[in-house]
């Protein structure tokens, strides 16, 4: 075998069962990768099971910032039987595979980059299987140029917890692995070259739980009820996690509809609540929904997407809730949508999630999924402790009336015992007290009271993110996660003709969105589903008709080479 | 001596003459008086159906949401700010129908809130269908040749999840209703007061006639501190004992369980984000 | 006061208190009328109480056939104090006031045509108020020259179960009325002239809710569990009332997510089941819709519309939730939304749902509103008998697949026992056989496969109900329960330019939809809601935009006076 | 002996190694094929979680919704053909949190179904939070600080509502399990069998050693006919008692109120509308 080079930029895929500790392998390698001036992007996929079945972990590292998925796989792990056979596809010739003889297929064995190692039979030296991830953390490490210390003391501190024999087993693996990789770097198999910079070393690595987690604390979340449901429950425990040094009341509820109705106790009584779920817990929380239209109450519902319909696919990805969440619900009643594109976006759009809900008092759904949940970059502090929590609410007097009419349709909001006045809020239609009422006119001034919020609500839409040129000729619209695949494929393609604009607030729309588009002389959509629903409701608020539609839904993000391939498509047709 | 808690406006109240819910109406009232709650202090949870617009005719803070889930609402108000009085007052098809499993699990979770259910064995609002407790037999449009599911038992339930206080009472008997009411309401923990209510358009068998036939008070020889006996009156159906079934301070009330309030009792409105916090999270995050 | 007369199309409003009766007064009213020879349209509006506050009934007795709501009052009967309160604007100059002198607000007793009957006093000889009805029966009975036997019998059918002395004192209110009228007719006060038909006296009389009980019965419907909601749980009680008969399970269910989960195994296990709810228990049914999306089991929902948002107002009307009947429920999956706009409507389509979702596996929703379910209106048995539920599903053999692929998508269905075959479904995705599966070719299959079936749907679609011109300049474009008022309006109006299309099928659209509107200078759209939902999802589908929107949202349906008003007014803005 | 309910296909089960679900499984397929239960009729109804994949694993008709849903599928299935032998099978999880209400109601129902609870007393497929039977003090990554609440208490809270048939068993006790299963399989009512199931990877508080230290048998002297102490046993949490603690036939199953099974038990699926009363119907509500 030839000398092995890569350049810049390695995806490093490691393959096994769930339960043989990939998601350590890649936390602790995405340390030390920035630790090492590298920028470091991971994604994991895996099944909706405990133990067994096969699960993997793509990271990328790299000199410069990435911050997406690619098919590419430079280096292939496989940490057991059975973990190369749903890579076929993208295990090429150059791709590099790393393991034990008896984890790789034969099919490989003669005409691919093998470098065996006798994973096996060092596991069974240090007398398990479950120093397997440690081992392989010292041999990659070393591949990317990290000291045998940095390694040592990452795993010291991981297992810190595990008594003598466990950490010494491990550091003996890491030690292993550290060494083995030596000897093939000195073998000269092997030759890595990505430049390094300082300026990543201080940066955060974050999930996208950890991102929407970060923004609802930034937005004054101290309440959050909710349901497990993955891939929505990262958010919930992260807020757990940080519960009581944040003062956030956490509440397991038994249900979708009990966590969304303490949600809206919660803002009632003046706390700022949100829930977690994904499109099937969202489904029940529809009556709620309405509920927080009726009583204008704001409430912030972060809905991680998952394949639908029903239980579908568990642990995957998909953006087909979209239509759902500005729809469920019955009656008519404003609200927000955000689909955050990157883990800045996932912070900032969830700390202003709690502000507009608490300013419009009215619901606002955040729209992530599974590729934006379990993927992490590398990125810098932005200054997230400058984002304030606004509070809106006042202290009321003896006449105070919940529902007083007021030009714009924004009635103060008082909390019980805050000030003299009585809160009353009720699902009924009610008068501006918060009284029942059967009276038309009350009813149709009502109505339009709740309505006219939206011109307010419209005047604070983001504009989607731009990226390539601003002389375009084709402009490529995506929305939430897709944006920074999409945004790389488009630097990739690299013509001074193409646009992308990646939308972060889904609705209302952004008023000056036909303005963008109507310029461009060929419209395409990308949306990880199967019938384009951001591309239908442009269609449906704007008169604009995409003329392609690049749609996946096979319960996988999209790839920066997928989006490529289909944008050249597109482009070729004319 | 002027009652605060009376309508302030002369509402037309919405119920049928006779109806038990003018009792209970009363019966809150002066209970509220009685007990000398701040009117600012007193936060009403209800849900959709006759009983569940009390709150309407009292004056108070109301939260009137959902048919069914009055209990999850009244949780976290009670959790975010634990200086207020929270009573969840509804109908028996809103509380152990629609809500049957926010009732479980309110239950379990303990906050201390008072869970009133007029319970009137019949759903009014809708026009006279079975509720969960409507008796076996009961006729109804719906139920054409009669009820032929077991009765819900609210107390045996609540009492078999070690609910903190568990009472049972009657609306026509003023006295006894509000000495319980007082008692429940002050009782730290998860009450549960069930209140038979004739309800004189629907139910035709379980009248006031029925009610006064088919219970008897509870005497001074029962121990509320007793589960198995509790549970013995429970199930009484030849006559339904009224008066406290249960209590058990075993369980602290939920939003004493809540780190929030370790350090103070300052509810969630008056709080803010803590910056500093903030700025060292992001710092370890830094570290991983 | 000079002679009254009134010909051909008399509108007679009673109103009185919850518990009075007005519903009896209705129906025997309208039975009355057809037995006479007259048409007969009524509507109830009420509060959601059950005693007290103040409901009305209209009653319109006409020589045509008459279907709608109007605002004109040619007869306002109040039956108590306060009852003429909410009328005020529709009270007119022509109006005839009967009742008694302590029922009549003083504004009118001066300028106003009243006719004063000594109701209370009447009802104290009689010994209560429980009989003012039947009086009133009499009373009205005569003046539309139905004889006095008529009138009693009817009467005497209607309180046959309820003891001597309470047949007696109605016979003798009814009796009462009937002669205080013939004095006033013999005073010459009065002249009812309405042309009488033979055709009508075999008519039915339908109400709203019996028409979708009969379609559900014609269509095989075996099955009903569902939770009481108004105004949908006529439907229920309808097919309670018949179950026997009809070897019908019915179950009131705990909340309407048991309800529609339970239909759904009624389904599965070879019934044939709906559910009957309202936007907020439609709302909690989101996720098991989504499930049936899933496992592809025919459903039929009958959502009976009323104002939202959350419990809004409970027996009012409106038609707000088209946009969450399509929408609701995670992922994707194909649906069929079906809006009856006349009592034939009903029931032919809501026997058309059953068929129709057996045959596609999938869920149908029809959408109603208060209006619908509770006017009623004399017609034809259109041979209603003819209608056959057509089942779908399959014996199975040893190697029968749930999921099997075929060409259009739509899987031979079996049931448990049904055959030797094993029927798996699973709210996972699963694999033909209905194993769950997380292969991502096998999952994109699936998608490809349900989505397939919108093809064959779209095939089936119903064309919007055409009337008006043919050559039409202006199009009015309406659904559900506005077609009738519309139709009636668009025939006052009486140009030769003007269409009205009426959808009964809202999804999928009418696919000659956009041919039919595009021709028209000048498109309107009236809908009972206030965001004009159906126009939104037009726009969305065929690009078309509406000129004008006429929409009403206070809880009331359109009148005919209105909708006329309001098209003349948009016509002339030209 | 083949087993018919054997998997067709060797599928991989997604369960962890030393799961108490593969005990359940095999005493599941013991039970069922010494039944002799014809393959064609019997139907299992899931829900989701760990627990709910069974299914999956057996060779019969079978009916996986959604979680917390597997009860009104059940009673339906069953209602719609009585002949067919329906089980609804699903986790602690599935049936008491999120299917509380259709646990409770179902109860009152009494459809002649058997509810199977894997009961490990946490939430397994989503990875380890407390579930409604969780102990106070267990520790997960939602309770950090340990559960709080009340557990649920599955067995004494059917006893309130009356339950057909309540019985608690032990996954790792095979020949007792399969004893209870065929007697609550053949009970004709509701009958609940909650199975004490380790879940060896999130719950390291209820071992297959706790479970063995905790529980014990039911002997003779227990009378199941007795509700006051089946409930007694119930509330025991001391050392849990396993066996069949419960069981009555006060009430007739569900589907035998049910009019259309008054002159035929032919199932639904073969039945057809009758057009001459739909055409007697038309012609009565001619004449109102
Ligand atoms: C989700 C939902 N389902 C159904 C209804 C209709 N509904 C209103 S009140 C009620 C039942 C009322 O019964 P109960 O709670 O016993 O109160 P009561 O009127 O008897 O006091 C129902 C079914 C609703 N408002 N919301
Ligand atoms: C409506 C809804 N909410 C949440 C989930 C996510 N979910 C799947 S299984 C499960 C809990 C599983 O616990 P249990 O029922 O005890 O089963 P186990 O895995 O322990 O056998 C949850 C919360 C879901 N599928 N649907
Ligand atoms: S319907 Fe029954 S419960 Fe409702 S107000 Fe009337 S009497 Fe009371
Ligand atoms: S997570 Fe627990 S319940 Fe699930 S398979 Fe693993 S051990 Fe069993
Ligand atoms: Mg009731
Ligand atoms: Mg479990």
């Amino acid at each position: 075998m030839n000398s092995i080079q890569l350049n810049n930029d390695m995806s490093i895929v490691i393959s096994g069962e769930a339960g043989q500790g990939l998601q350590s392998i890649e936390q602790i390698m995405s340390n030390l990768a920035i630790s090492s001036g590298y920028n470091v992007f991971t994604y994991s996929e895996f099944m909706s099971r405990i133990r067994g079945g096969n699960n993997s972990t793509e990271i990328r590292i790299s000199s410069k910032r990435i911050t997406s998925y690619v098919d590419r796989i430079d280096i292939f792990i496989p940490m057991c039987k059975g973990a190369m056979f749903r890579f076929k596809g993208r295990i090429a010739k150059e791709t590099i595979i790393i393991g034990d003889v008896s984890h790789i297929d034969e099919m490989y064995k003669d005409a691919y980059r093998i470098i065996y190692i006798p994973l096996l039979k060092i596991m069974k030296e240090l007398g398990g299987n479950t120093y397997i991830n440690s081992l392989i953390i010292g041999f990659i490490s070393n591949l990317l140029g990290s000291t045998f210390d940095s390694a040592i003391k990452t795993i010291e501190k991981r297992f810190k917890n595990f008594g003598e024999e466990i950490i010494n087993n491990n550091m003996e693996a890491v030690k292993t692995g550290f060494e083995l990789s030596c000897e093939i770097i000195e073998a000269d198999k092997f030759c890595i070259q990505i430049e390094k910079t300082e300026d990543v070393k201080n940066n955060l690595i974050l999930y996208g739980y950890e991102a929407i987690g970060l923004g609802a604390i930034a937005g004054g979340c101290n309440f959050i009820s909710s349901y497990p449901m993955s891939p929505s429950t990262g958010v919930f425990t992260f807020l757990a996690k940080n519960a009581e040094t944040f003062g956030i009341i956490v509440e397991q509820a038994e249900d979708e509809i009990s966590a969304i109705n303490m949600g809206l106790g919660a803002w009632y009584a003046g706390g700022r609540a949100m829930v977690t779920t994904s499109g099937g817990g969202f489904a029940l929380m529809a009556e709620a929904l309405s509920l927080a239209g009726a009583i204008e109450s704001p409430m912030v519902i972060h809905i991680g997407q998952r394949p639908g319909p029903a239980t579908g696919m568990p642990t995957r990805t998909e953006q087909g809730d979209f239509l759902t969440a500005l729809y469920s619900g019955h009656g008519e009643f404003p609200r927000i949508i955000f689909a955050p594109g990157d883990k800045e976006d996932g912070i900032r759009l969830t700390h202003q999630a709690f502000n507009m809900a608490d300013k419009f008092q009215t619901p606002v759904i955040i729209l992530t999924d599974q590729y934006f949940m379990d993927s992490s970059n590398n990125m810098n502090d932005f200054g997230i402790t400058g984002l304030k929590a606004e509070k809106y609410f006042e202290i009321t007097d003896d006449k105070y009336a919940r529902y007083k009419f007021m030009g714009n349709g924004i009635s103060p909001r008082g909390i019980p015992d805050h000030g003299r006045g009585i809160v009353r809020v009720d699902s009924d239609e009610h008068d501006e007290n918060g009284y029942l009422t059967e009276d038309f006119n009350v009813r149709k001034n009502m109505v339009n009271k709740r309505i006219k919020k939206m011109e307010s609500i419209k005047q604070e839409t983001i504009p989607p993110a731009q990226s390539g040129s601003n002389h375009y000729k084709y402009a490529v619209v995506c929305w939430g996660s897709v944006r920074n695949t999409a945004e790389e494929a488009i630097a990739a393609i690299a013509r001074n003709d193409i646009a992308c604009f990646s939308f972060t607030q889904l609705y209302p729309l952004y008023n000056g969105t036909a303005d963008l588009l109507k310029s461009a002389e060929k419209l395409i959509i990308i949306e990880n589903n199967a019938t384009s629903q951001f591309g239908t409701f442009i269609k449906q608020e704007t008169g604009i008709e995409f003329d392609h539609k690049i749609l996946k839904y096979n319960g996988m993000p999209f790839s920066v080479e997928e989006i490529t391939a289909e944008i050249n498509k597109a482009l070729l047709k004319e | 001596m002027s009652n605060v808690f009376e309508p302030e406006v002369d509402t037309d109240i919405a119920w049928c003459p006779g109806c038990g819910n003018f009792s209970i109406h009363q019966i809150l009232l002066k209970t509220l008086s009685e007990l000398k709650i701040k009117q600012q202090k007193l936060v009403l949870v209800s849900g959709i159906g006759q009983a569940a617009k009390t709150p309407q005719y009292i004056n108070s803070n109301y939260f009137n949401g959902l048919h069914g889930r009055a209990l999850p609402v009244a949780t976290a108000v009670k959790s975010c700010n634990p200086e207020l009085t929270v009573i969840a007052i509804s109908g028996d098809g809103c509380v152990y129908g629609e809500g049957g499993n926010h009732f479980i699990h309110a239950i379990r979770r303990n906050p201390d809130i008072t869970c009133i259910v007029h319970n009137n064995m019949v759903y009014g609002l809708t026009k006279g269908q079975a509720s969960p407790t409507s008796r076996k037999g009961f006729i109804s449009s719906l139920q054409i040749s009669g009820v032929y599911s077991e009765p819900f038992n609210p107390l045996a339930v609540a009492i078999s999840l070690n609910a903190s206080f568990v009472a049972r009472a009657y609306s026509a008997d003023e006295k006894q209703t509000i000495e319980v009411l007082k008692i429940a309401i002050k009782h730290r923990g998860f009450s549960l007061v069930d209140i038979f209510q004739p309800c004189v358009s629907f139910n035709k068998l379980n009248t006031y006639k029925w009610y006064k036939e088919n219970t008897y008070y509870l005497d001074d020889s029962h121990d509320p501190g007793n589960k198995v006996e509790a549970f013995k009156k429970a199930v009484e159906n030849e006559k339904y004992p009224l008066g406290i079934f249960y209590t058990n301070t075993d369980n602290l009330p939920f939003e004493k369980h809540l780190p929030v309030y370790k350090d103070s009792n300052e509810p969630m409105y008056k709080r803010n984000v803590d910056s500093d916090k903030l700025a060292e999270l992001m710092k370890n995050m830094k570290k991983n």
